[in-house]
This record gives structure tokens, sequence and C-alpha cells, in this order.
């Protein structure tokens, strides 16, 4: 089988098989090279399924707010997987006067690029969700933000690519990539070298040391995030929940179960062994967390936790788009943890992009150029 | 319609506890305190745990051992509880479980 | 954080065995076990086990657990009941559930025993309330003293096939056949002997085609299947049953130990995914170490002896032992566990077929595909032999770890030899005096005190019963052959039950003399 | 490269099988066929075929099905099933009650 195609994608996660997703509908030949042994195994398959517009950065929210008015509400039916999607709101909870103010402040910002998002207090936050404690007093509501499923949505976009001919290789490490009379060209794998007319690196924080091979650093670091997950209960609501403090974030899924995000406080600091692994203190804090705003939860069983690297961003937004020093060369990384919800805008947009040149929703605030020393 | 040992040709008399009354459905049943709910209500008859929630089809007993979760029922108000490995005291309110709820599909 | 020199997880035959070798190396040991009773499965294991005697042979399991229970105790092991590990994370850290709250421990070394879960097999139905696990079987009825059901069909005939119908039988269950897809019975004939003897028929070749009942089991269908496992169509059998009981082979419960980190392979003769460890149990990560089920399917025998392996190891390994005295002890257990892991069953010999056994002799077919030996296979085996007066006929006939009896008699009747496997010989010479204590201590049921002409024109035979309602003398009935199909009429003679037997009684029944070598079992039943 | 990689290799075209419709997974109620199809769309590992269909997801996180559907996969992509890494073991090894795994014991107290 021949190694040689138009685009060559080096990650086979969300970003990676939606974006060869939408080249192979525009008629792309399209390779993916997935360094672990699954598809999806990143960040795709670990995060919180969160697709909100609330609570971004301008930046970015240009993105959200396109795809969950262009692509989001149709999804399941094109990618033939019940994507889960639900457009139930997203509270933003807050308990005291600091909250108040850190939420009033992303309200106002989201409001300036005409975002439906509005402060509340604690009796209408109840109103919309009655299984909040009393001590959540504050909170922005966002009607139009929601979740989804992330392992059925990025296994979606992976089998219809899959299906339009992407070839998918899983198990296949990038060692570096290569230029060729002054643009980029071959993809040089443990075992294979690949070429291509253009590359994109959506390979979650690995993107930065495989960058690094061709001179291009992205600040990132990484960070570990946790999630859990209990038992299926009886439906109690629909909204998407998120806390000022980002102590927690989470939804009751079709399943029943809850998907509940949060952190201890230790994850920059979290050990590997091979695998991201949980840390022993996350999880009872998680709950902890969990049980002050939800005490009815109280009485709900845990049946698994997990963890995933988080791709953390400099200035807290992805790097989106063409690296202009090395032509042909495309980096969709550091998501900082909120890559999910924007997913198939980012994969519809960068298809775009590497076709045309140009794209619907302005991303250069999010071009790699951008950073820049503080003074 | 299965039953108790009474003696047993190797164990003998099967030691048990204290004779409890206990509601099964609403109807007043009987064990011994501190056996699983699984063996009293096997003791009683009962086969059918639960009903699942997507064919809506009977459940009972398999693993006995608290493994595989399939005879689940609500317990005292809460769904998803392991009979196989609950102890069962005098007074437990032990229901049908439908899908995640004591309530049967057509009233859900 | 609360620190321990060694953390076992799982107080089975091998976790206790591995915390008595710690604690009495002067190890500070803690014991978690999700279960309210210690001792693993070996409260459900009502049979005497095989081996010899340092393998614990012709004690029953539940025994076993009670006698391992007062060593551990004795060596200052702390066992903690209902207590439900929640994961091994890094740095050897256990959280563990304690009632109402987690506790999170660490241990300079930690030992996962954590034993198995057993496999399932599909059909149409089988999820149907009154399809159980064996397992679940063997827990209702031994442990909570409740049948499983009334009429009940075994799919498996492996030792945990061929035991857990047994003790159906024995607590007052009916089953109706015992049923496996193989061609051959997997576990040791001298079980498959004992079941097929009270009347149990045997479909080897055949497998479930569907479980039928609309609330519950109400019945069954099997059929034939070629050597593609493919059903044969025609070979159709229905039972009314109540239940049927799954016996189809255990996956070790290895979930820890990945989570940990620890290298995991898939070995179908380990039986699943297992850790990759040296004999010992010492896992890729030190400190960490594996015993029993969890690192390879064996039996509860040998996961004694890996157990106490393990302790050792992680003895050595913290400094509570030297080197060389280890390598000592660690010798001595290689041939005890040597002893066990021979014969025909023996691990290395999973899947293949033995036509012969050690001493030349052609194995029972009949044994291998119906669960008895035929009338006209018996005779060439060394355990039986016609004599006059009262002798020992010995019906074992498969090369297995295990002799009690040639120490169980006096006389000398009886003889194994050097070579555990062996399969014992009557001798010739020795003068048997009816003692009853060969019959008693077989653990596999085999042995026969047979009297072949009183003089009278009858015979009587002495065999093992272990079933309530225990027959009195002079209660009549019917002599079943070694296939459960009547031979004979006969007559209860004599029942004795001593305490050296350890609940086998012994029943010695009269028939004509002409059923001397044919007549196995008694029924009080016309 | 090793044959459950390669996600374009040809494995033939779902064909429908008699016992499509027994239930795999005890728990999500997961069928042999679904376990099928989800093989033919690409779900060539336990891990994305857990993540596409919820296999081993429930109560019983996969204590009961996992082998069952290894065998599955391996059969429908016609490889060996111990070419198959089982899905991840993650904690908690059974389900906890959220309020219990909040409730961290001190210390100093002992064990019961």
């Amino acid at each position: 089988m021949s190694n040689c195609a138009d685009i060559i994608i080096i990650g086979g996660g969300v970003i990676g098989c939606a974006t060869a997703y939408y080249l192979a509908k525009q008629g792309s030949h399209v390779i993916v090279l997935e360094g672990s042994d699954h598809i999806g195994n990143g960040g795709s398959s670990r995060n919180g399924g969160g697709v909100r517009q609330s609570g971004r950065d301008p930046r970015e929210l240009p993105l959200a707010m396109y795809g969950i008015r262009n692509l989001w509400p149709t999804l399941s039916e094109e990618l033939e997987v019940d994507c889960e999607y639900h457009q139930d709101g997203n509270l933003r909870l807050g308990k005291n006067e600091k909250h108040a103010e850190i939420l009033t402040n992303l309200a106002e910002k989201a409001r300036a690029c005409g975002l439906d998002v509005r402060m509340i207090d604690g009796e209408e936050v109840r109103r919309i969700n009655p299984y909040l404690s009393e001590e959540v007093t504050v909170a922005s509501w966002c009607p139009t933000d929601g979740h989804a499923n992330p392992l059925t949505t990025t296994l979606g976009f992976y089998k219809m690519a899959r299906r339009l001919g992407v070839r998918f290789i899983s198990g296949e490490r990038v060692i570096r990539l290569q230029m060729i009379k002054g643009k980029i060209r071959q993809v040089i794998t443990e075992q294979t070298v690949y070429e291509g007319e253009k590359v994109l690196v959506a390979a979650g924080f690995h993107s930065r040391e495989i960058l690094g091979t061709i001179g291009i650093d992205v600040p990132m670091s990484q960070s570990l995030l946790e999630c859990l997950v209990t038992e299926a209960e009886p439906h109690m609501f629909d909204q998407m929940l998120g806390t000022a403090e980002a102590d927690f974030y989470g939804h009751q899924t079709k399943h029943g179960s809850f998907v509940f995000g949060g952190s201890s406080g230790y994850e920059a600091f979290n050990k590997d062994n091979g695998t991201p692994v949980t840390s022993s203190l996350t999880a009872p804090c998680i709950c902890r967390g969990i049980m002050k705003y939800f005490p009815d939860l109280a009485d709900a069983k845990i049946v698994r936790t997990w963890a995933g690297w988080s791709d953390k961003s400099a200035d807290g937004v992805p790097v989106l788009g063409s690296i202009d020093e090395v032509p042909g060369l495309y980096a969709a990384c550091a998501f900082t943890g909120h890559g999910f919800g924007i997913s198939p805008a980012v994969g519809e947009q960068l298809a775009k992009l590497m076709l045309t040149g140009t794209t619907d929703v302005d991303i250069s605030t999010l071009h790699y150029n951008r950073f820049k020393a503080k003074i | 319609m299965a039953t108790r040992i009474k003696t047993h040709p190797i164990l003998g008399e099967i030691e048990k506890g204290r004779k409890v009354t206990f509601l099964y459905n609403g109807k007043e049943l009987q064990g011994y305190e501190g056996e699983p709910i699984a063996a009293a209500l096997k003791a009683e008859g009962v086969m059918v745990h639960r009903y699942t929630k997507k064919q809506h089809k009977p459940r009972g007993i398999f693993c006995a051992i608290g493994r595989c979760t399939d005879c689940v029922m609500v317990v005292d108000g809460k769904p998803n509880v392991r009979t196989c490995v609950t102890p069962l005291k005098e007074g437990m309110r032990i229901e049908t479980q439908y899908g995640v709820s004591n309530q049967p599909f057509e009233e859900q | 954080m609360k620190r321990y020199d060694l953390i076992i997880v799982g107080a089975g035959p091998s976790g206790l065995s591995a915390a008595i070798e710690a604690a009495k190396r002067g190890m500070k040991v803690l014991v978690f076990d999700e279960n309210e009773k210690p001792g693993g499965q070996l409260f459900k294991q009502i049979h005497k086990f095989f081996g010899s005697k340092e393998h614990k042979a012709k004690i029953r399991g539940f025994v076993i657990g009670q006698q391992l229970l007062e060593e551990a105790d004795k060596a200052g092991v702390e066992v903690v009941l209902n207590a439900t590990v929640i994961g091994l994370y890094q740095d050897k850290e256990i959280v563990v559930r304690l009632g109402e709250t987690i506790e999170h421990i660490k241990g300079d070394a930690i030992i996962i025993a954590t034993g198995a879960s057993e496999n399932m097999v599909t059909f149409p139905g089988w999820n149907l309330p009154g399809v159980i696990g064996a397992g679940a079987a063997q827990t209702m009825m031994n442990l909570h003293g409740v049948k499983p059901g009334q009429k009940i069909l075994m799919l498996g005939s492996g030792n945990v096939g061929l035991v857990v119908s047994f003790q159906l039988i024995q607590c007052g269950c009916e089953v109706v056949a015992l049923v496996d897809a193989a061609p051959r019975i997997g576990g040791y004939g001298v079980h498959a002997a004992k079941v097929a003897r009270t009347g149990v028929p045997f479909y080897l070749s055949h497998t479930i085609v569907k479980a039928e009942g609309e609330e519950c089991v109400t019945g069954v269908t099997i059929a034939e299947v070629d050597s593609h496992f493919q059903f044969i169509e025609g070979t159709e059998k229905h039972f009314d049953v109540d239940t049927i009981c799954l016996a189809v082979g255990l996956s070790p419960m290895s979930q820890l130990l990945k989570m940990a980190g620890c290298q995991m392979e898939d070995n179908p003769k380990r039986g699943g995914q297992v850790p990759i460890c040296d004999e010992y149990g010492r896992t890729s990560i030190p400190g960490i170490f594996v015993a029993g089920d969890v690192s390879g399917i064996e039996e509860a025998s040998s996961a004694m002896i890996e157990g106490r392996m393990a302790g050792l190891a992680a003895a050595e390994y913290l400094g509570y032992m030297e080197e060389t005295e280890l390598d000592t002890k660690l010798q001595e257990l290689d041939a005890a566990l040597d002893g066990l892991r021979q014969g025909m069953f023996a691990p290395k010999n999973r899947g293949k077929e033995i036509r012969e056994t050690e001493e030349g002799i052609a194995v029972s077919q009949n044994l291998l595909t119906h669960g008895y030996i035929a009338d006209d296979e018996i005779e060439r085996f060394p355990g039986f032999t016609h004599r006059k007066g009262i002798h020992p006929v010995i019906e074992c006939t498969q090369n297995i770890p295990c002799n009690p009896c040639q120490d169980a008699c006096p006389k000398g009747c009886i003889s194994i030899g050097a070579n555990i496997t062996s399969l014992p010989i009557a001798v010739a010479d020795a003068d048997c005096i009816n003692c009853g204590m060969c019959v008693a201590s077989c653990s596999g049921q085999a042995i026969f005190l047979v009297d072949e002409d009183c003089g009278d024109g009858t015979a009587t035979i002495t065999l093992p019963y272990e079933f309530v309602p225990l027959p009195e003398a002079g209660t009549k009935g019917i002599a079943l052959g070694r296939n459960g199909q009547k031979v004979c009429e006969a007559e209860v003679v004599a029942v004795k039950s001593l305490k050296a037997y350890d609940k086998t009684n012994l029943l010695t029944m009269r028939v004509p003399k002409e059923y001397a070598s044919t007549a196995r079992f008694f029924r009080a039943e016309a | 490269m090793n044959q459950i990689n390669d996600r374009s290799r040809d494995i033939g075209e779902y064909v429908p099988a008699p016992d499509d419709d027994m239930i795999i997974c005890r728990c999500e109620e997961i069928t042999k066929g679904e376990i099928r199809r989800a093989v033919h769309d690409g779900m060539f590992t336990l891990t994305e075929i857990r993540r596409y269909l919820r296999t081993g997801m429930g109560l019983c996180q996969g204590q009961t099905c996992s082998k069952l559907v290894k065998g599955i996969v391996a059969r429908e992509l016609k490889v060996s099933p111990a070419d198959l890494e089982p899905a991840t073991s993650r904690a908690p090894m059974r389900p906890i009650e959220m309020r219990i795994f909040a409730n961290e014991r001190k210390e100093d107290e002992g064990h019961e």
C-alpha cells in the first residue's frame, strides 16, 4: 500500500479524525498516523464531554459558536452514530462573592462576542436544576451550551473518515518530520517513511516533541486531569455544569451515568507509569466537591475513574493553523483541556484552510506566531 | 422452588442468624439475619431480581459473589444494590428493579 | 500514610499461606479480603483434597481453610474482612474501602492473591434467571445452605463441574445431565466416576442449544457437536430443569496488577491475562508479588504452595530472610509443587490426549467419554484384583498426584511407591483387616472393600457414601453399576461412620456374588 | 505492521449471523451483532469497542463479558485472541458510593 497521500495527519484523536473526515469529504487522499494502539486514546476519550461556549476565551469563542450553530445539531446523522449531543444549557456555578466576580467577568466578555449568557441567582439556578444545593448562590447561564459523548463522537469521525477511504494506522510513532526542497514532505516513523503534500500535527501534547524535530516549539505544558463516572441513575437533569473555581465539571449522560471531571490541585506533579494514571487523592476530592453541589448524589456509586493528559497552552488557547516557517505544515494542538467541544469546527475549518487557504471563522488569533515575549 | 438445606451430609446443620422479617415488593417474607438478601429470596423461591433497562428482560442470581452485578435490586429505596453480597436485616424493603427504578416500566 | 511491611490482597489459600510465611519471619502483615469470611473458595470446598500429606491431602477444603486461619492468627497476621480494595496506585499504595470509609495505606511489599473469576459461555437464554455459575451454586449451597435449584443441568466436565455436580447431589438436588462440548471429560476420572455411579448421564461432544423459559429457566435443549463444535441436526435432547450451571473454566482476576502497571501477558495456558512473573511470584515491579490463581489457574493445593513461596520471596526482598535460606526453602517448596504438577493432568499436558498411563496401560476410553469405566476395561488396572476374603478394590486408573490410600492402610495392602502419580496397586500378599481407612481416605472415592464370595452365594461391597438420608442396616434397595444403572437387588448389611472416616460413611451392601465386580452404588428404592 | 494497526486491512464484509441478537455484555445489553458490526466499522481494539458500544462499561465493568467480547472481535478480525490487548483496569475495582469514596479515614483510626 502506498505511503504517499495528499495530507498526512499525525494524531488519531478527535481533531485528527474530524479533520481527516472533512478532508476526505472533499476528496482528499489522507493518511492518519496514531502513535498509540487506539484511535482517540488521548484527551479525546478522557474529557468530560462539554460542548460549550460560555467560559471560553474570546479568541476561540467564535469557533465554539460556529460549531454549535452549524455542525453539532446534525452531527449524529452525519456520522451515523449517536453523539448524544444535548443542547440544554450550561450552568457555571458559584458560591460566594469572589465566584460571582469571576463569572460576571467571563459572561461580559462572552456577551461582547454576541453570546447569550447571563448571570442568575441561586433561586433561578434551582429552578433550572432543582438538585443543586443551597450553597450555590450565583451562576452564569448559557442556554445554548450543552454536552455530547466524546467517545462515540471521536470514533464516529474515525468510522466515517475510514469509510471515505482515509487510511488509519495505529501504533505508528512519529520520530521526526523532514523537509524536502524547502517544503514539508516526509513523516518518518519507527518503521516507515510517509510522504504528503501537507502535514497536520494534531497529536496532543506529543505535538510539541514532533514539531520540535523540525525546529518549531509550541509553548505548552502537560497537566493531568481526572474524570469519574457513576453507575446509571434515574434521569435528573440535562445541563452541562461547571464551577467558577473549576473544581469540577460534568453532566448526566444519556445512559444515566454521571461523568464528572475535576482535580486535586496536584495535577502538574502527577506520576506516570507509561499511561496516564489516576492519583489516589483525586477521585475522593472530586466526590467531595460534587456532593457539596449535589447532596442527592451521595449514594451514587462510582464505577470507574480515569486520567488524561491535557496539553496546556502558555496562554490558554489552542495553536491552530499553518506554521508559515515550514510551508505545508499545519498544527492543531495545545487545546488546554477544552478541545472536544470545538473539535467538529476545528476539523471542518482546518480542512478548508488546508484545501483553500481560507476559513469561515477567523482563527488568526490562534496562529502559532502569536507567542511573543511579554515586554 | 428452591429450598433450604436442612441437614447436609458433610456440613451438618448450617449455622444461621436470627430469623427476621423483610418486605419483598411489599409482601412480608422471612429469612435469616446476616445472610445475603439473594439467599433469603432464593429460599423463598424468588427468581427474578430485576428487569433490564433496554430490553426489559428478567435477571437473577448469576455469580453470587458480587462480581457480575446481575442480581441488583432496589433495597430500602436505593437502586443497584448487589443482593448476593448485601446482608439481610430486619424490616428491609427489597423491591424488583426495573432499569434503575422500583417503578415498573409502564409507570415510569 | 500508614505503612506495613507487607499487604496481601485476598485471604484465600494462597494469600493466607503467604501471610503465614511472611509473618513467621517477623514481618508486619496485613491481609485484606472483600468477603465477609476469609478462606476464599476453600470454605465452599467440602470434598477431600488430593495430593500427599504435605499438600494436606484427604482433608476437606473448608477444614484446610480453618487450619490456615488458625495458623495465620498464631503467626500474628492481621486479617481485615469486608475490606474491598479499590485500587493499587503508584508507590504500592492501596486504597481500601472499610465500612463507610476509605483508607490509604502503603506496603513495602504487596502480594496480590485475588484468585480467579468464572468464565462464561453464551447460548440463547443464558441471561435468564436460573442460569448460574458453578461458583454461585457452591456459594448458595455450601455457604448459605440454600439449594441452587431442584433439577439442574451442569455444563462443563472439568474438576469444578464434576465436584460441584457431586455437591449438588449431596445437598439433595437432582443433576439431570452433565454436558461438555469437548469430546473427553476434562477433570479427574475418579470425580466423574463418583457422579456417574449415582445415575447422572454424561453427554460429551454436546453443548447447550438454548435455555428455555420466559421469566426464568424451565428447560434446556442440548445437542451433539461435531469436531468443529457445530451442532449436528437431529441430535437435540430436551430436559426439564429449573437451573443450568456453568462450569467452563476460570480466568485470573488480575485487574489490580494491570492497574499498578505490572507487565501483563495473555497466556491461554495460565487462563488469560496474567502478570509476567517468575516462579516465585515476582512481577515486573519490584516488591509486587503474586500467588495463586491470579498468576495462572491451577487449584487450591498448588495455590497454597505458591503463596508460601511469594511470602518467603517478599520476606527476602525486605531483608527479613537471607537469600541462602530463601533458596533452600524454595527448593523444598519447588519439589512439593512439582509433585502436584505431575501426571496426566499436569499443566504441561493440558489439551493433550493421553492414551496410556505411565505404566503403559490403555486409559479407559469409556471413563473419558461417559464418566465411568466399562466393566470390561476395569480388569486391566493394577488396583483391581480378585482374591478370597475381603480386600480393597481400587478403581483409580489415571496418573494423578495423590497417595493418601497408601498411608491409610495399616497392613500395606495398597502401594503407590515413590512416584506420587503412579497407579495404586493392590498388594498381593498383604492381609486386609476391613478397617475401611482406605475407602474413607480416598479423595476420589474410588476404593471399595469387596468380599467376592461370602460362601452363601452373595458378595459384600463396602462403598463410600456421603449422602443423606444415610440408609440403615437392613434397608433393601438396588445396587447400581459404575454407569448408574441398576444391576441387581441389594441390601445394606452395615453402615459405619467413624470419626476417623471424616464424614465419609462406609456402607456395606450384600448382592448376589456374580455382581461383586459390577455393583458400585446403593439406592434405597425398589 | 501488526494486523490490528492497519485499519484499512480487508476483513471482508459484515455478514449477518443467526445469533447476532445474543446479549454478550449483560450489564449494557450489547449484542454479538453490534460487536461484530463495530469491528467492521473499524473498531479493531477492545478499547475502541468498549468506547464505541459501552461493552464492559456497565456496573460490573467488564468482569463477565471481557473474555467473550475478546473472542468475538478476534474471530471477526481473524486474529488470535491473545493478540488483542484487554481494556485497561481502573479504580475502583468494585462500585463504591460517592459518599464513601469521599470519606477518607484519618491516620490514627485503627482497623475494626
